[in-house]
């Protein structure tokens, strides 16, 4: 199962590194997202500083769905799937190996986003430790959820406006616990933040779990 | 009516809530009764 | 809203003697709730008359969770079985889950209005329903999609994970929620847990099995015209058939097994 | 020896359309069968039924020994079977190489297996390292070609396999499914292309209408309906 997980994985980095689809749109939309928060909430009165944790969670979210969707649009390009099905290789591989290579992507994302936060919103960033553990929690934990409800809708035609309403309420806990950690953190109360991050890694665990029993019989029957 | 106090919030609240149940209730039974017309008594192992 | 009057056994309906008696009897529930909740039971001190919303917006509420759990046990025993009936009642129970949280969220925000003074409140219990209205609306979407590929045992999987998934969400939804929520409203009380006793508890407990009748009566109907859309769409195959082998200049297999 | 192919009455759903509404089909080990008929008729929906792609919904469909109605048996035939189609399954940014490794590994193909595929269908020079985007489309079914022979599998199910192909690469194809069959491998094609096709098939089917029952062969097509 590993094995196909990293051929897949490899294989999904490849075409990003080739297309640069991520570095070249999703990136740069993530700074727009900021940039539009900013505009929105009128930058001088501190609201932005304040807020910076959710506002930055946000940012992730949607930069995610943007990442699920091109997942997935790889696969459906010339025939994927019934190739995908064809090849032997063990659909939990593949839900492991498309998880990985969407988490890779996300956590680059958020690299640029955290970058683009500390200067634009001038947060003071604190409580490092618990700041990297919510942000790998919070990732494993939309490529799971994001890599079992994106080949969920991935076989349908109305994709793109299904994906956000599936996977948006089911990724609130993963919102929140995301955002109190951080704010903890920022706060300098790091202490009370390590219970929302063990929510982030039970969620993570759950959808993983639960990935790689369902993405069999869901790539079989779309 | 007896002297109560939001009443216009508790008739509104009830009001809707059953209005909409009954719309519910109603649309419900009519489908089920076009479609019953369709389909052989037999299949219809309630009746 | 009247029980569906007494039909002649064997006339195309869903009703049934079953469903008559039920409907009857959640009739007359229905007039006795009404009378306890508006007129016997008292008003509440703090928030006097609005109170009398409790008794229509706790039980919905209840049955809006139920409900998602009915979907989750169909999901799971379809993924188990793979037998129509389950896909169904799944679609039926979600059905009637987003009618009942529907109303649950009306009533409940008229309420805060008198109370709070606005008519939404990031109260835990609020927001995690409306979230549930959109888990379902999201299932109800993706099944209406689903339905239109003809062979049912092939085609309910996708909305067989999804109705799977709808309780453990709403659960984790409900739970991060609260905890999210409690961290700022520590020691308040808020509207949702007025002093409950006496009449007043008896109203809510009548309103409970009352809404609860009423519940399982759309349910019933609900999935008995879920089931009759199978059949329809069931028919149609054969006939489909009939048409596809005429292409050929051929009559109905010989030989075929059905 | 059992055929490696055995439908009777089978009826495959495309959504609620019945593509195949009653398919009597015996294709035995070693023999290369060719499928005639209209657009529409479901040769197609056919050879994706035997490659275990599609649930049956009615008769039984026997495949390399695999009875398909039941699903983890469908699931077990797809790792032995090689379907060629309209659609190459290859991913337009990688690049030749890539692809028919990937699919390559994927299968468990072992590397000579790879690059001896990919010389066989004359991919290993330049060709090799450019992005499937910019290859024809007969390139790209050559791409296809590679990837399916470096999976070795026992039955090769080819749609329209000659379509976009120039001439020498209909001779390749000619001669490789030739050295196949003589490897062991059973073949069936979907065609219209007949002289070509006729030429290398043992045996021809018609289909029509989705059944092999056709009373009479079709003078006259019949209407072509849009299916796959």
């Amino acid at each position: 199962m590993f094995r196909d997980a990293t051929l897949i994985a490899g294989k999904d980095l490849r075409v990003e590194l080739r297309s640069k689809v991520t570095l070249q749109q999703v990136a740069p939309f993530a700074i727009l997202v900021l940039i539009l928060f900013g505009v929105a909430l009128d930058p001088d009165r501190g609201i932005l500083t304040r807020a910076s944790a959710g506002l930055f969670w946000v940012a992730v979210l949607l930069c995610g769905l943007l990442a699920i969707q091109r997942a997935f649009t790889i696969e459906a390009a010339d025939g994927g799937r019934d190739a995908l099905r064809l090849s032997g290789l063990d659909p939990a591989g593949i839900f492991l190996g498309k998880a990985a290579a969407i988490f890779v992507q996300l956590a680059a994302l958020e690299g640029v986003l955290a970058i683009g936060v500390v200067v634009m919103y001038g947060t003071a960033v604190t409580g490092v430790v618990l700041l990297l553990a919510t942000c790998l929690a919070a990732t494993a934990g939309l490529a799971a959820a994001g890599t079992l409800y994106g080949v969920l809708a991935a076989g349908l035609r109305v994709r793109e406006t299904l994906l956000p309403i599936l996977l948006l309420p089911v990724l609130a806990p993963v919102l929140i616990g995301a955002t109190k950690a951080f704010e903890a953190a920022l706060g300098g109360a790091a202490a009370d933040g390590w219970p929302w991050c063990g929510l982030l890694v039970t969620f993570a665990l759950l959808y993983t779990t639960f990935g790689t029993l369902a993405f069999g019989p869901l790539l079989e029957e779309s | 009516m007896i002297a109560m106090t939001h009443a216009g919030y508790v008739a509104s609240g009830w009001g809707i809530a059953l209005v909409t149940l009954g719309a519910y209730a109603l649309r419900t039974v009519r489908r089920g009764r076009t479609l019953a017309a369709q389909v052989p008594p037999e299949e219809r192992r309630w009746s | 809203m009247t029980a569906p009057h007494a039909a002649p056994p064997g006339r195309a309906t869903t009703s049934s003697r079953g469903t008559r008696v039920l409907g009857a009897l959640t009739l007359a529930g229905l007039v006795l709730l009404l009378g306890y909740a508006l007129v016997w039971s008292p008003a509440d001190i703090v928030q006097k008359d609005s109170v009398r919303l409790m008794y229509v917006h706790v039980p919905t509420a209840i049955l809006a969770f139920t409900a998602c759990f009915i979907t989750t046990v169909a999901s799971a025993m379809w993924l188990r079985r793979r037998s129509e009936g389950w896909w169904v009642l799944g679609g039926a129970a979600a059905e009637v889950g987003l009618v009942f949280t529907g109303i649950c969220l009306v009533t409940g925000s008229i309420w805060g209005r008198p109370t709070w003074g606005t008519y939404w409140d990031w109260d835990p219990r609020i927001t995690s329903t409306t979230l549930l209205f959109i888990l379902l609306v999201g299932y109800l979407a993706l099944r209406r999609i689903d339905n239109e590929t003809g062979d049912a045992a092939q085609r309910g999987m996708r909305g067989a994970i999804v109705g799977l998934l709808l309780f453990p969400n709403v659960m984790i939804v409900h739970y991060s929620v609260d905890w999210w929520r409690s961290l700022h409203q520590k020691a308040t009380i808020t509207r949702l847990d007025p002093t409950i006793e006496g009449t007043m508890l008896f109203t809510l407990m009548l309103g409970i099995v009352v809404f609860g009748l009423l519940f399982t009566w759309l349910l019933v109907h609900r999935f008995r015209v879920g089931w009759l859309e199978e059949r329809v769409g069931a028919t149609g195959l054969d006939q489909a058939l009939v048409e596809r082998r005429a292409e050929a200049g051929v009559g109905v297999p010989a030989g075929g097994s059905a | 020896m059992e055929p490696v192919v055995q439908l009777h009455g089978a009826v495959t759903l495309l959504g609620r359309f019945p593509a195949l509404a009653g398919i009597d089909l015996e294709v035995a080990a070693g023999e290369i069968v060719l499928l005639r008929g209209p657009n529409g008729a479901g040769k197609t929906t056919l050879l994706r039924l035997c490659a275990g792609l599609l649930p049956v919904a009615r008769g039984d469909v026997r495949v390399l020994g695999h009875d398909l109605t039941d699903r983890r048996q469908a699931r077990a035939v797809r790792r032995r079977v090689g379907l060629l189609g309209h659609a190459t399954g290859l991913y337009d940014e990688l690049t030749v190489a890539d692809n028919v490794r990937f699919w390559g590994r994927a299968a468990g193909a072992a590397p000579e297996d790879i690059t001896g595929a990919m010389a066989a269908c004359t991919l290993d020079g330049r060709l090799a390292g450019l992005p499937v985007v910019h290859l024809s489309a007969g390139q790209r079914r050559r791409t296809s070609l590679a990837c399916l022979l470096a999976r070795r599998p026992k039955l090769w199910l080819l749609d329209e396999p000659h379509a976009g192909l120039d001439q020498d690469g209909r001779d390749l194809l000619d001669g490789l499914v030739r050295r196949a069959v003589a490897a062991g491998a059973t073949v069936l094609l979907a065609s219209h292309e007949l002289d070509r096709a006729e030429a290398l098939a043992d045996r021809v089917v018609t289909i029509v209408g989705g059944t092999t029952d056709a009373a009479v062969p079709p003078a006259t097509p019949a209407e072509p309906l849009l299916v796959p």
